[in-house]
């Protein structure tokens, strides 16, 4: 703690290009070592909880303590299904992005089990507030992927009608809000969406993504606040994926304690989990919906997890870390643990992996095919240039009805 | 019909809206149990229960965050800023979040809420409870901001914003609450209660939004104005003996401008006037429109009448606000130019 | 907690106008069981005293336990005095406002000792951003009480030119910020005051003033963020006086945990506090200084306290709690605690105390005597209208001499 | 005399600043270690020291609060917002504290502070990556507000602005970082090495604020612009063979109303550009104000070319950039009325 007085202390992450990093400094907790409380369990009596790591999968990839949440084969196979689909969804998008087919992409490389789990262990009327990087959960919802890329390529079957960046979703149909350019506002948001739920006296939660950097916005403790005060039923997740572009989350607030912590401020459930881990995240997640459904408020969730690539096409990450220091991040890769788990279980094999990869390698190309036959940013055909001047209010006011005619579309 | 003074019929307009909207849910910063720092939803929490109007936590952003996510799971939610000076928190909730929503969701989402706030100078605030932050909200395309200037309008402007399933701003003239208000500070306070526009009538009706009112007819200049400053306006007319015909905004986005237009094509003169700074004000947006509109029919150049360039004092109010004094100036220029 | 799911729980204060206030469910801990840990104590070593309360005078005011901070005789009789004078500065404030001398009023009663010994606990050099009840700190720090009301009637020697409301004191010679009335803003501006700081290697430390429904703003956030990051030496103070306005504190987030709880979520320091025991305030704040002095952080105090009057002249109490719910307060009165504790070191009587009130007094009627000589808001004369269009810039604009000449001033 | 692009003009006029100045800080999301996502502050943290250039949390409301502070304890900030749509959590802390901590402590307080913001579209950053809000700026009293247009420009406003006393907001034209951009999307990109102002001298020098710049002398007709559109002006002009006066403006808030209305005077003639929409743009201040101070010399109504009343769509970037065929168009419409 002693820092001499002579300059402000700006933290700085333990390695930069040229290090060698190494992790072992970081106390993790074993998997099973964090126990599960009831979910009706007094926020006062579980603070620890902030500081532990909820984790189910040990170093030999078995299922262990109070939280494994016990799933059925089928549902690991359909998490592992969606993870890898996610990843080599994203892998194809990143190469078709440097071949210019769209302006700008974003990869969820390592974080796959965040939001797949995150989603799969919500009920499809459960409503999603995610950030650009829960791609994984739309997937899980089923959405189709050519549409997916429709939009991301802003060709004419773009259900956004180009308005918007690739990447950010909009899919009412499968209760994924619009998301947006604009870090963090989907906190509150969704806490005011929870507040509605609990006034009809529905039985859905809300649950929200935002990245550890972004927790350090102004809405953050909008949510939180009201979250508490009103009881909402609300999930509040923090990606704790160690990088804001090039900042560590030491810079967001994470060198004196924990992103979960910030729960206890607010007398509300705080859980730290293992996002890396399929069968933990889930389980946190059913735990944190069962709470909220049942009226006894909402959790804050930290997902300590690494962003494995480049924040966005935009960005090079080999200027500010080490890099390979995903190889030497100590809580391993989503999906090889999962698979493990599976091939443990006697549920999978190497073959049936290698075979679900190329089904799903398949699968994204000819989706591509498909979604290109609609057209690309580049070449064209978009949706019609008079649709920007639409939507702005439900009815078009003179001064876009005279704009459009001016643009004479 | 029962006179009412503004914040009866704003209370009167909410208790409307609670009664035939399941859907209407209304909140703010002391606008529950208390009723507002104004009263505008006195007793409607006791009415309709605490789920339906009650407090906030002081956070003017979380407030319009929260209602944007309410209004996304089906309510037309109705909040109070306690004053116009403190909506700025809110801001980036209202520019990147609120005006954009049905855009960028290609209509997927939409967020049919009433923001509504205490507005304008004239009861010795101090820079912190006098503000006209109107001009800002202008500019956001996908938001709709109305400022009514008697009763009448207020309680029907508002159920017609909050069954609009736009987002409305409605700017609500403080130093109008109780009373018109001529411009002139020494006089004694004027009541709705004489006022042909204090009859507020009982149960639901609208003032249709982007519609702007002729209030006074005449044919040699045309004042173009809104909020307070409509009644200095139509003081000052009547003091100066102009024969101004004088608009009554009442929707500042999306502005009626054909009744503007069709004004000054008339009178061939203009003045714009309103309580915000000059610099960027939306008197510029009219006046910019107007010439455009009105060119050929202009005689002088189209004045502004403003508050200074300056935050809004305290002790100098009186020298702040563009009374019938400066407004009378205003009018003469044009006049004479 | 089991809260049923048909409506938004939307929390209530326990009384209201018409229940017999009894705050006997409150676990309020007793003088001398929170413990006193050092100056460098890690944030993570001491959270239980967010859940405490620093107490040092006792039931019988009595000085106990660790906290005392042992302060002279003469230094408590300067407390005293400053909390005296603050307190009938004020009643004669309002009375005057009642009579139109003056635009609008705020009174501190009861709140004397959080804002006199939050001074006085501190250097004169240390910088002060206080929110709109803290003038007991101004006349701590010696400032004139005839310059205080100067302007506050906004005469033509307010020092503010008459462009603030009332309150809302400015006084760079005393290391006094300028009051906002924009909630919440002083708080981040506090910790940057304090960054520049340390990056200037000086020791001096910054202490800032909120209210408890003020700390739901967003503004709370960023500067508990930067102060934890930045590790600025900084004291935070949250004066929990149970109202804000006509909401309770558990509509700002007080109803799930404690206000110095939030300090736990962001890994500093928290201290809760008696705000009516002007020793348990001198020494918490002391403690922080020191803390923030030595380059260990900043650290958040919950005041708990009790606004004794109502908000402001622009409101009516009576419409939202209990008309006698002050009496029934149990940290009782902070001026006759610290009176009876003096008393009973043999330091103070009660004439003396009576004989202090007149002194007082006619100190307060002698000042307005003076400072209404040069005017009131209501009869001039007032600063020249001119200077409203002095001091938007350094230099004034072209449209500012403009808009002077169309004025005519 | 090197050649700079933008980007590296705000580098050297930052590293100038931290070598001259002892009381200048630089911070900003990503805008320490890693130099800023546009690099303008690359090396600097490596050069100046770790407490002197440094990394933020993403809270843009805190970042100028933190930067207030610091101001008010003797340091010169210069903050970074990393686009300018992100400057909205802010919003409040730019409105209702630094703009007015020198007035309402009547000078005992000041806040010399410099906010440095990439701003505009062209770049396909879609409606959180292309916005300008310089005009919600223009209208709060006590803010100077910048917008530089080319490489010798942005050093010199940036020196100019830290050394000055009041809080001063510099929007920088992303789509110039790199090159002057004549509005043509689909030609080869220009650099700034052969531009005369890609001439950045070494070492310190300013650009006065306040003081717009004549780019173009002509007598058919003003055109008034800043930032990106000057350089679509130019292109515009030459193309269409119009003897056109082209105005950068520079400074927003002051702007520089002196060089205006005696071009405007002298050609008759007005059309304002920019990218931002049109409704209370900044534009309809310039337009309100030049047709008071020209309204005799104006042979036909001034004309706005600006961004369509939406937000910045993401595919139709170029049919919502106001480009050379817009500015044309309203040109010859000015022209022939
Ligand atoms: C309000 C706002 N400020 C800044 C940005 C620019 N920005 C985009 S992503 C990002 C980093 C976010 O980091 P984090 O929250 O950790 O999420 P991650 O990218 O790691 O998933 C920043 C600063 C923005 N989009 N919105
Ligand atoms: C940003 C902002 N929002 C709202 C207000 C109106 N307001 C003034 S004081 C107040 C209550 C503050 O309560 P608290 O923070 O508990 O302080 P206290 O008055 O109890 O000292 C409110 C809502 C304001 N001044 N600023
Ligand atoms: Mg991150
Ligand atoms: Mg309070």
């Amino acid at each position: 703690m002693a820092d001499a007085r002579n300059s402000i202390h700006v933290p700085a992450p333990k390695f930069r290009p040229g290090d060698t990093p190494d992790f072992s400094h970081l106390k993790l907790p074993r998997a099973g070592e964090t126990p599960k409380p009831d979910v009706d369990a007094d926020p006062a009596k579980i603070r620890d909880l902030a500081y532990g790591l909820v984790r189910v999968l040990d170093h030999n990839n078995q299922a262990v303590g109070d939280w494994n949440p016990e799933l059925e084969a089928k549902v690991l196979r359909q998490g592992l299904r969606h993870m890898v689909l996610t990843r080599i969804y994203d892998d194809r998008m990143l190469k078709l992005q440097r071949q210019g087919k769209m302006s700008f992409y974003m990869k969820s490389l390592g974080e796959e089990a965040i939001s797949v789990a995150g989603v799969m262990a919500l009920d499809a009327a459960d409503m999603l507030f995610p950030s650009y990087r829960q791609q994984g959960g739309l997937i899980a919802r089923g959405k189709d992927l050519v549409e997916m890329m429709c939009h991301c390529i802003s060709n004419s079957k773009d259900n956004l009608l180009g308005r918007q960046l690739p990447v950010h979703y909009t899919s009412a149909a499968h209760n994924w809000f619009t998301i947006s350019g604009n870090l963090g506002t989907q906190f509150p948001q969704a806490v005011g969406w929870a507040m509605a739920e609990s006034k009809k006296g529905g039985s859905r939660v809300a649950s929200s993504w935002i990245g550890e950097g972004t927790s350090a916005e102004g809405d953050f403790h909008s949510a939180c606040t009201f979250a508490t005060v009103y009881r909402a039923p609300t999930i509040l997740n923090v990606v704790n994926n160690q990088w804001a572009i090039s900042t560590s989350q030491v810079i967001a607030g994470g060198e004196a304690t924990t992103f979960a912590a910030r729960a206890i401020g607010y007398g509300i459930a705080g859980l730290r989990v293992d996002g890396n881990d399929f069968l933990a995240v889930h389980a946190a997640t059913q735990w944190a919906a069962a709470r909220a459904r049942g009226g006894h408020g909402p959790t804050l969730i930290e997902l300590y997890s690494y962003r494995a690539e480049a924040h966005s096409t935009s960005d090079d990450p080999s200027r500010y870390r080490p890099k390979d220091e995903y190889k030497a991040w100590p809580l391993g890769d989503p999906i090889a643990r999962l698979k493990d788990h599976l091939i443990l279980l006697g549920e999978w094999t190497e073959d049936r992996h290698a075979a679900l990869e190329k089904e799903m390698t398949e699968h994204v190309v000819k989706s591509y095919k498909e979604a290109e036959s609609h057209g690309t940013l580049h070449d064209g055909p978009l949706s019609p240039v008079h649709t920007m001047f639409e939507d702005v209010y439900a009815e078009q006011t003179w001064n876009l009805r005279r704009q459009r005619q001016d643009l004479g579309v | 019909m029962p006179a009412k003074n503004m914040i009866q019929a704003i209370n009167d307009g909410l208790d409307v809206l609670l009664d035939t909207h399941d859907d209407v849910l209304v909140f703010g910063e002391d606008a529950g149990y208390f009723g507002g720092v104004f009263g505008c939803s006195q007793g409607l929490q006791k009415k309709h229960g605490l789920d339906r109007v009650f407090d906030t936590p002081i956070n003017e952003g979380a407030i319009v965050a929260a209602a944007i996510g309410m209004a996304t799971n089906g309510m037309r939610p109705i909040a109070e800023i306690q004053f116009a000076d403190y909506i700025f928190p809110a801001f980036d909730q209202i520019v990147s979040e609120l005006s954009r929503i049905r855009y960028r969701s290609a209509g997927q989402f939409t967020t049919p809420l009433t923001i509504r706030t205490p507005w304008g100078g004239g009861i010795r605030g101090g820079q912190t409870h006098s503000m006209s932050p109107e001009a800002f909200f202008t500019h956001i395309p996908g938001i709709k901001v109305v400022v009514p200037s008697n009763p009448y309008d207020a309680k029907g402007l508002l159920i017609a914003a909050a069954e609009c399933d736009d987002p409305v701003i409605i700017f609500e003239p403080k130093r109008l609450y109780n009373g018109p208000f001529d411009g002139d500070p020494n006089k004694p306070a004027l009541s709705w209660a004489k006022h042909p526009k204090g009859e507020v009538p009982d149960g639901r009706y609208t003032v249709p939004l982007g519609e702007a009112e002729v209030v006074r007819e005449g044919s040699e200049i045309t004042i173009v104005t809104y909020g307070t400053l409509v009644h200095v306006a139509l003081n000052t007319a009547e003091q100066e003996g102009v024969d101004a015909e004088i608009i009554d905004l009442k929707t500042l986005a999306p502005y009626d401008i054909d009744t503007i237009a069709a004004s000054v094509n008339k009178t061939g003169r203009c003045v714009v006037t309103h309580e915000a700074p000059r610099t960027s004000g939306f008197g510029a947006e009219l006046i910019a429109q107007i010439q455009e509109e009105c060119f050929y029919a202009l005689e002088a150049p189209i004045a502004r009448v403003t508050g200074w360039d300056t935050p809004y004092p305290h002790a100098h109010e009186w020298s702040y606000f563009p009374g019938p004094e400066r407004t009378a100036r205003a009018i003469k220029r044009v006049l004479e130019a």
